[in-house]
């Protein structure tokens, strides 16, 4: 309940058709005996306006404060004075006076009399503001013990990364793998293409020594041929339920990083191609093998080839097959197997099918350059129509779309590029931690830009390619930040949830559990208080959408800044007036 | 007491008009089948036959009234903060006609609290006195009738200033209170001293009908006596939903509560009917109720009516037999009969 | 054997293991049952069967949360048990459901307006008969018959299940079902037959006489919120004490919308209204509208979801308006 | 009161903050011709909105209740416009009954984006409001037309004998 | 002004100052806009008084200032609901409105010249200081008086200010105790009915007061009854929700004792003869 808000009010966003003056002498004059102070300012986000709101809040008169300006979509991180007063915006730019036009249709001159309506509709949400902040509640979370353990989800380059970042900033890590062995699909590449200094040979992946750093580190806990079966619980208090063999074990832990991988596409897509079907159709992974072991050869008759074609975007960036996505890391591997084969295979030549080079990491256009001008690989753009063998060869043949001919290469082996796919399983992972994926099972951040590696399920998160295709150092890049956000979420002795989040009046509530049934996050539980059910809201994981508190019925269950006394004091002030 | 008059069922009307004219006048109508106190409107025929739904209650104590309104503002160079209270006691002069004699006696119970020495409550007293009551003695008795069982009677005058008898082609009037012998001067009132052993028989008649009350003079010891017998309590209540509509129907009930309503920084006070049968009506902010079950509350409500009201007040007991809580109780829980078991059950 | 001995039979066996049995006796006078809570054998030859059995004793079964109960139904009763147990709100294991097929029950209010009709008071009844198809009522000594048919609850002209539809012990014959049903209910008839502004002005009539003692929730058996409704609370502050027509219809239409999907048109609101305020045409409108857009019915499938604690990605009847 | 002097009428919005809130914020940013008479209250998502509000706010007198939310299958909290989708519906299809309009009431999906097709949905809503013009409150009910209707109403509780 | 008195018209005050007690009692000192009225006002110590917040409703609490001082009334407030919280959000210079004096007082004339125990126990020391300091003020008209107060910790003490001075006075004997160990705690720990019956006054010629919350209460009694003291040598409070305030609204009785008019304080004698509904 506010008592002593602090109205301000923001010239820029007024001005010229409203004076901030005037409207906020008509605050003082109808809502005064709530507002101690209402000021106008020339702008208030900025640095002085933001000083000159902190410094009657440190004064100590408010316990909240108005913002009567900008939309509160706009500078939601500019506006925060700390847990001493509540803090709400009345949006007088975007609804007042930006869209604000005379019934002909004209805009109102800027100095002249203030059209009648234009007052009503500023004074309307001037008021408006006020009510809702009167009734507004102070929140005050009070949240159990935390357990910081990370549990990482993927013993590949993406997870081990995560992992050791975590724990060399001080957190235990569970790190969960359901093969035998750590290392993902990294494990499989000889080498990498270049990843540091001078960017011009392909390099190790460094997956062994990496391997040994998460192995030899004490604060990880590696678990391998283990899966996660069950997660229960919220932030800082989960408790995972892991499944080895035939044993289940549950443990607890504070958060989730997903680092689950991604997986080749297989034969679907490699069909077309004649894979599986002739011995000298390769995919990339099995190319990679053959170079890892040092030892490229036919599959057919053990010979070396002469003459390689690799394929691209094969089930990459194709409609028919529900795959228009670009698998991002194909064109670089292509590239780095085709320099390998020609230091493998110096009298060897290569063909490249591409659509489009997509190279834009650093250093990585000069590198698929290389391949072309300095290891002689030839790129032809267009797509591979067919492959079939003839004389003990594979005809290979396809559209120059660039010198616009019909080409055929007759080669020794032909390898597909395959494309990513989402990980096994991972929709069904999906659900059981309730996060969501996209149509081809790759898991969904909660906002691109703003929440790159949170997930809407609150304290999991995501790196790597799970989320989508990514290569090597991107995957590492996330392994990272998805650590660091872990690591903020447990900066704090006590997690500060969002204040934006449901509460139970528990002398009110009976027990119903239709809150239970509507919360689309599964953060309403049932408990016992005093042998009767009542519905408790874990805190940590409400997303504050308030479908709880419209479906309630005794409306025991309110969602802060929103509670149906707030709403309801803005309907009485529309309709008393 | 002035002498009895005599008015003809045809003249009522005029008599109602003249009122009228002075004063609101609630009467009795139909109204989507139930009988209601409406103010008079000459379109609509009075129903004077059975006991109206809801009694005149409202006439002088609403459902709903402010008691001050509020204003907070600011003031001066400094910007003191201000508060003004604005309270409004008057009462619009009013005629209630042609209640039972029930509906009017319920007030008696009222002014012994509303009117009490230390407290005495300006809205109430100002409403009390511009109110004059024209009530009607009944001519037929209901299977819900228990007035004689409280003291009362079909045809008992206390609280009311103007009695009305039904005889042959109209009723007798007389005045029963120094208020009501104004209200006879009316030139469709006639002498009615030739009536006047006729509305003497319709009395007796209908107090005849009720038959013998049984003897609840103990029931102040008895209620007391039983008050932690709880197993009692729950049999009384079981049936009882917890609703408000035997209190809200009561001519005898007078509890209220009291709210503010307002937007912003102005808005009103305002007392208005509890009922406590309402789990509510007791909650604490602390979330303890010392009347947690409606077995608690309905001990409240009989006790209070047949035990610590004539307790504290000359044996007078606070409720006037119209048997209403009787009638439009969802589930018929009877009063009368919760006050004789509980009588039996003390007498062991 | 008759049902209603039958009933005695079977409760009497079953009493030893239950807190209490819930039915009906008879009341302060001849028109008027009463409900009855049998705790001990004596009790169970009060128990009355048959068209003064108006309440619905199912409101009784969430205060008994956590004791093992008894509960003598009707059929419409019992779909009210099944919405609470749909619910949560009672416990299978908890209740023994007692019935017998339904021959319809009256609706007092009709039966007194028959009476005023023949010049009687209904306050003033001495005697009720029931047989077969006519009521007959005596009141001052003067006997006034009355077909079922026009002194029936209106829930018993169009009446689905006279029979339970979750019962434990059901005895005897079921009830046959209502042949040559109206059409639509009449109330909402005469409602749809009004103008817009019309339906404004007739609940500005009815609601202006409420006197605001919430008999309509508390005789309810879905209104399982009671104690805590909003209609009396201020955090969260939805309605004043202000004695308005806007505050009161505004309660009507808290209760309709919290039942919608949820109300088995037991009647029991307009039955206790004590102002005889056709509340129940609200839920009647509003679970028609219920069942257009989704099929769907309370009361009849324990198993069932209420229709807006759920949804469909595509709905099948919501045709939504374009712009 | 001045507020309500002239032409313009009482039309209440409910916004979603993640969708609708901002394509009102776009058609503002973007000067599009709107009509003034709409006040919005901002909620989180159009599944916090109880039926209950819209009907308070008719019934306590205005001229008409505008909903909108994320688009179905936008909705940023998943599932929370499903559930409105279904409450609104069997709320616009109760209003009649009541005396109200449901021509008061629409509900509708903008997105943050759709500035263009906000300005729509609030041009032609507020032309649907003002052809219906200024509501009357059950309060306000002409005395001709009650009298009219109580006299249909003849005893009993019945709606109509 | 000519308008009868209004018992449900509150006056309007000033708040002269808040004293934060602890986190969730807030002391305020009010005082009549009207000096007029405020000159003229007078109370008993014990008797109660509605704070208003016009707006959100008012609520009772005893006037916990002597009337020995009557520079301000004091009222210490508990928040538990929605007045309680909305007068914690009010601070000096704010308005509210009082309606006092409400309610009976302690029986002063009784206790004079008797030794007297004051056994209060969280905000419950608020009803037992308007008492305390009237008797400080007045001391020479009683015996020996002993103060214990208990809380359940340090932080949880109202009238912190104040302590040292009640610890520190010769004439008086004063005994702070708290439920648990706390750091820097300087005075007893335990439950204030162990204390008491540590302390074991003597019960010939000696009032017991005792106000606090109803576990605390109930076991005082049996510890003030160990100690010899008759039923009528106790004296305490009650709390019940009241809306008037003046004996008509039907909330606070117990049987036929309004706690508004014939309250709130009763002697433990008094309280036995009232049925058995707190």
């Amino acid at each position: 309940m506010a008592e002593k808000i602090g109205v301000y009010i923001d010239e820029s966003s007024v001005a010229p058709l409203l004076n901030a003056e005037e409207l906020a002498a008509y605050v003082k004059e109808k809502c005064g005996g709530a507002c101690p102070i209402v000021k106008a300012h020339k702008r208030l986000s900025s640095p002085d306006g933001v000083a000159m709101i902190k410094a009657d809040v440190d004064a100590g008169e408010l316990d909240a404060v108005l913002i009567c300006g900008t939309s509160p979509r706009v500078d939601w991180d500019v506006f925060t004075f700390g847990d001493k007063v509540l803090v709400d915006r009345v949006n007088l730019r975007e609804f007042v006076t930006l869209s604000y036009k005379n019934p002909d249709g004209s805009s109102v001159a800027a100095g002249g009399p203030i059209p009648a309506e234009l007052r009503s509709m500023v004074q309307d949400y001037l008021r408006m503001g006020v009510v809702k902040m009167q009734k507004m509640n102070r929140p005050n979370p009070e949240l159990p013990e935390t357990n910081r353990t990370i549990l990482v989800l993927g013993g590949g380059f993406t997870g081990m990364n995560a992992a050791l970042a975590a724990a060399g900033a001080g957190a235990e890590v569970i790190l969960v793998e359901k093969s035998d062995k750590l290392g993902g699909r990294a494990a499989g590449l000889y080498k990498t293409f270049p990843m540091n200094y001078p960017y011009l040979e392909a390099t190790d992946t460094g997956i062994d020594r990496l391997i040994g750093l998460v192995t030899g580190n004490s604060r990880i806990k590696v678990r391998l041929n283990t899966t996660l079966k069950l997660l229960a619980g919220a932030p800082a208090m989960y408790e995972a339920t892991l499944a080895s063999g035939g044993n289940e074990e549950k443990v607890p832990v504070g958060s989730v990083v997903l680092a689950a991988g991604w997986t080749p596409m297989e034969t679907e897509a490699l069909a077309p191609f004649g894979y599986g079907k002739f011995k000298n159709v390769v995919t990339s992974a099995e190319f990679e093998a053959m170079v890892k072991a040092g030892d490229i050869k036919r599959p057919s008759d053990g010979k070396e080839p002469k003459t390689v074609v690799f394929i691209q975007c094969v089930g990459s960036r194709d409609k028919s097959l529900d795959r228009p996505y670009c698998s991002g890391f194909c064109c670089m591997y292509t590239a780095k197997q085709a320099i390998l084969t020609k230091d493998h295979i110096p009298d060897s030549q290569s063909y490249v099918f591409y659509m489009d080079i997509r190279s834009p990491g650093k250093m990585y256009d000069e590198f698929t350059r290389r391949a072309m001008e300095e290891y002689g690989a030839r790129y032809i753009r267009g797509r591979v129509a067919m492959v079939y063998p003839k004389d003990g060869k594979m005809i290979v043949r396809g559209a120059d779309t660039l010198a616009g001919t019909q080409v055929e290469v007759e080669a020794d082996l032909v390898v597909l590029a395959a494309g990513a796919e989402a990980a096994k399983g991972a929709p069904q992972l999906a659900e059981k931690l309730r996060i969501s994926y996209d149509k081809y099972g790759f898991f969904m951040e909660s906002h691109p830009k703003l929440k790159p590696v949170e997930t809407n399920t609150a304290g999991v998160y995501l790196a790597g390619s799970c989320q989508g295709p990514k290569d090597i150092p991107q995957s590492v890049g996330q392994g990272s930040a998805a650590a660091a956000k872990v690591l903020a979420l447990f900066s704090k002795d006590m997690l500060e949830s969002d204040p934006q989040i449901s509460r139970v009046d528990i002398k009110r509530c009976v027990g119903c559990g239709k809150c239970i049934m509507t919360c689309p996050f599964k953060a309403i539980k049932e408990v016992e208080f005093r042998g009767q059910k009542k519905a408790e809201v874990i805190e940590t994981v409400c997303q504050g959408c308030g479908i709880c508190t419209s479906t309630c019925p005794q409306g025991a269950i309110q969602l802060s800044h929103f509670t149906d006394n707030q709403i309801l004091a803005e309907v009485n002030a529309l309709c008393q007036s | 007491m002035a002498a009895v008059k005599y008015i003809p069922r045809e003249k009522l009307p005029e008599w109602l008009k003249a009122l009228a004219a002075q004063s609101r006048v609630l009467v009795p109508v139909e109204e989507g089948g139930s009988v209601v106190f409406r103010q008079y409107d000459p379109a609509r025929a009075p129903v004077f036959g059975s006991d109206a739904t809801a009694p005149p209650k409202g006439a002088v104590f609403p459902a709903c009234q402010e008691l001050f309104s509020y204003a907070y503002g600011k003031e001066g160079e400094d910007n003191a903060p201000t508060l003004k209270l604005d309270p409004k006691t008057e009462a619009q002069p009013t005629v209630v006609f042609g209640s039972k004699p029930c509906g009017a006696r319920g007030f008696l119970i009222f002014d012994r609290v509303y009117m009490g020495k230390k407290f005495p409550d300006p809205y109430y007293i100002a409403a009390r006195e511009a109110t004059v009551f024209v009530t009607m003695a009944c001519a037929t008795v209901e299977n819900t009738c228990f007035c004689h069982w409280v003291g009362s009677g079909p045809a008992d005058a206390a609280g009311s200033d103007v009695l009305l008898t039904p005889v042959e082609g109209g009723y007798t009037v007389e005045a029963v209170s120094e208020k009501g012998a104004k209200f006879l001067d009316n030139p469709a009132l006639t002498d009615g001293a030739a009536k006047a052993a006729e509305a003497e028989a319709v009395k007796k008649a209908s107090r005849d009908a009720l038959g013998e009350a049984p003897d609840i003079a103990s029931s102040p010891a008895a209620l007391l006596s039983l008050f932690d017998d709880m197993e009692f309590w729950r049999d009384q209540s079981d049936k009882c939903v917890s609703c408000g509509a035997c209190t809200y129907l009561c001519p005898t009930c007078y509890c209220f509560s009291i709210t503010d309503e307002g937007t912003g920084t102005a808005g009103r006070r305002m007392r208005s009917w509890d009922a406590c049968m309402h789990f509510q009506f007791t909650l604490e902010a602390s979330g303890h109720n010392p009347r947690p079950t409606k077995a608690h509350r309905l001990k409240n409500r009989v006790g209070h009516k047949f035990s610590y009201y004539p307790t504290l007040h000359d044996g007078l007991i606070a409720c006037c037999g119209c048997g209403r809580c009787v009638k439009s109780c969802p589930v018929s829980v009877d009063i009368r009969e919760i006050v004789q078991n509980a009588v039996a059950k003390a007498k062991g | 054997m008759s049902r209603l001995d039958a009933l005695k039979t079977r409760i009497k066996e079953a009493l030893p293991g239950l807190e209490c049995v819930i039915g009906w006796q008879k009341g302060y006078d001849a028109l008027h049952n009463t409900p009855l809570f049998i705790r001990g054998e004596a009790d169970v030859d009060k128990l009355e069967w048959g068209a003064l059995n108006v309440h619905n004793p199912a409101v009784y079964l969430p205060s008994f949360a956590g004791k093992k109960v008894g509960v003598v139904v009707k059929g419409c009763d019992s779909r009210s048990v099944v919405e609470l147990l749909q619910e949560k709100l009672i416990d299978r294991d908890n209740v023994v459901i007692f019935s017998a097929g339904c021959d319809g029950v009256v609706d007092i209010a009709k039966v007194r307006a028959k009476l005023a009709a023949a010049g009687l008071n209904a306050g003033n009844a001495e005697k009720v008969a029931v047989d077969g198809k006519t009521v007959t009522v005596t009141a001052a000594g003067k006997a006034v018959s009355m077909p079922m048919a026009e002194v029936a609850a209106d829930k018993c002209l169009r009446c689905q299940f006279p029979n339970a539809v979750l019962a434990d012990a059901f005895v005897g014959d079921p009830a046959p079902q209502v042949q040559a049903a109206p059409a639509a209910d009449a109330d909402l008839a005469a409602l749809d037959a009004m103008s817009v502004p019309e339906r404004m002005a007739f609940w500005r009539y009815h609601m202006d006489r409420c006197i605001r003692c919430y008999a309509c929730r508390n005789a309810c058996p879905m209104c399982v919120c009671r104690d805590h409704c909003i209609a009396q609370s201020r955090e969260p502050h939805w309605l004043s004490q202000e004695d308005s027509v806007t505050e009161k219809l505004m309660f009507q239409v808290v209760h309709a919308m919290h039942l919608a999907g949820r109300c088995t048109e037991c009647g029991e609101c307009q039955r206790a209204c004590p102002m005889d305020i056709p509340v129940l045409a609200l839920k009647k409108h509003l679970n028609r509208t219920i069942h257009d857009l989704f099929d769907y019915q309370a009361g009849v499938d324990v198993a069932a979801i209420p229709p807006l604690l759920q949804f469909k990605l595509e709905e099948d009847n919501i045709k939504e308006r374009s712009w | 009161m001045p507020v309500l002097t002239g032409k313009e009428l009482r039309i209440v919005g409910f916004l979603c903050n993640w969708c609708s809130y901002g394509g009102a914020d776009t058609a503002g940013v973007g000067r599009f011709n709107q009509p003034t008479d709409l006040r919005i209250i901002r909620v989180p998502c159009s599944g916090r909105i109880d039926p209950l509000f819209i009907a308070k706010t008719l019934i306590n007198g205005a001229d008409g209740v505008l909903v909108s939310g994320c688009h179905p299958r936008d909705c940023h909290y998943a599932e929370g416009n499903f559930y409105a989708r279904r409450r609104l519906e069997v709320l616009k299809r109760f209003l009649p009954i009541l005396g109200i309009d449901p021509a008061r009431f629409d509900y509708t999906w903008v997105s943050a984006s759709e500035g263009q097709r906000w300005q729509k949905v609030v041009t032609v809503f507020t032309e649907q409001i003002h052809a219906l013009g200024p509501a009357t409150r059950h309060e306000n009910v002409s005395p001709e037309l009650l009298a009219k209707v109580a006299s249909a109403i003849q005893g009993g509780n019945r709606v109509a004998a | 002004m000519t308008d009868p008195f209004n018992p449900y018209l509150p006056e309007v005050a000033t708040i002269l100052e808040t004293v934060q007690e602890t986190h969730n009692i807030k002391t305020f000192r009010v005082r009549f806009d009207d000096e007029a009225k405020m000159k003229a006002f007078t109370f008993e110590p014990g008797q109660v008084g509605q704070l208003s917040a016009p707006g959100i409703g008012e609520s009772t609490f005893v006037i916990n200032s002597p009337p020995t001082r009557m520079d301000y009334l004091q009222f210490s407030v508990m928040r538990a609901g929605e007045v309680t919280a909305k007068l914690h959000t009010l601070t000096a210079g704010d308005k509210v409105g009082v309606r006092a004096p409400l309610g009976n007082s302690f029986p002063v004339a009784d206790m004079k010249g008797k030794d007297i125990v004051f056994v209060g126990g969280g905000i419950g020391m608020a009803p037992l200081r308007t008492l305390f300091l009237y008797m400080l003020d007045n001391r020479a008209d009683f015996g020996k008086i002993r103060l214990l107060y208990g809380a359940r910790s340090p932080q949880d003490m109202a009238f912190s200010a104040e302590l040292p001075e009640w610890t520190g006075r010769s004439d008086i004997e004063t005994t702070l105790t708290i439920d648990r160990e706390a750091e820097g705690w300087q005075h007893k720990v335990g439950l204030i009915p162990n204390v008491l019956l540590e302390m074991a006054p003597a019960a010939d010629n000696c009032v017991a007061i005792t106000c606090g919350p109803p576990i605390m209460i109930k076991f005082t009694l049996e510890a003030l009854k160990k100690l010899g003291f008759a039923d009528e040598q106790i004296v305490t409070t009650l709390e019940k929700r009241m809306k008037c305030g003046i004996g008509i609204c039907g909330r606070c009785n117990i049987g036929t004792s309004y706690v508004c008019v014939d309250g709130p304080v009763y002697t433990y004698a008094q309280l036995k003869q009232l049925p058995n509904e707190l």
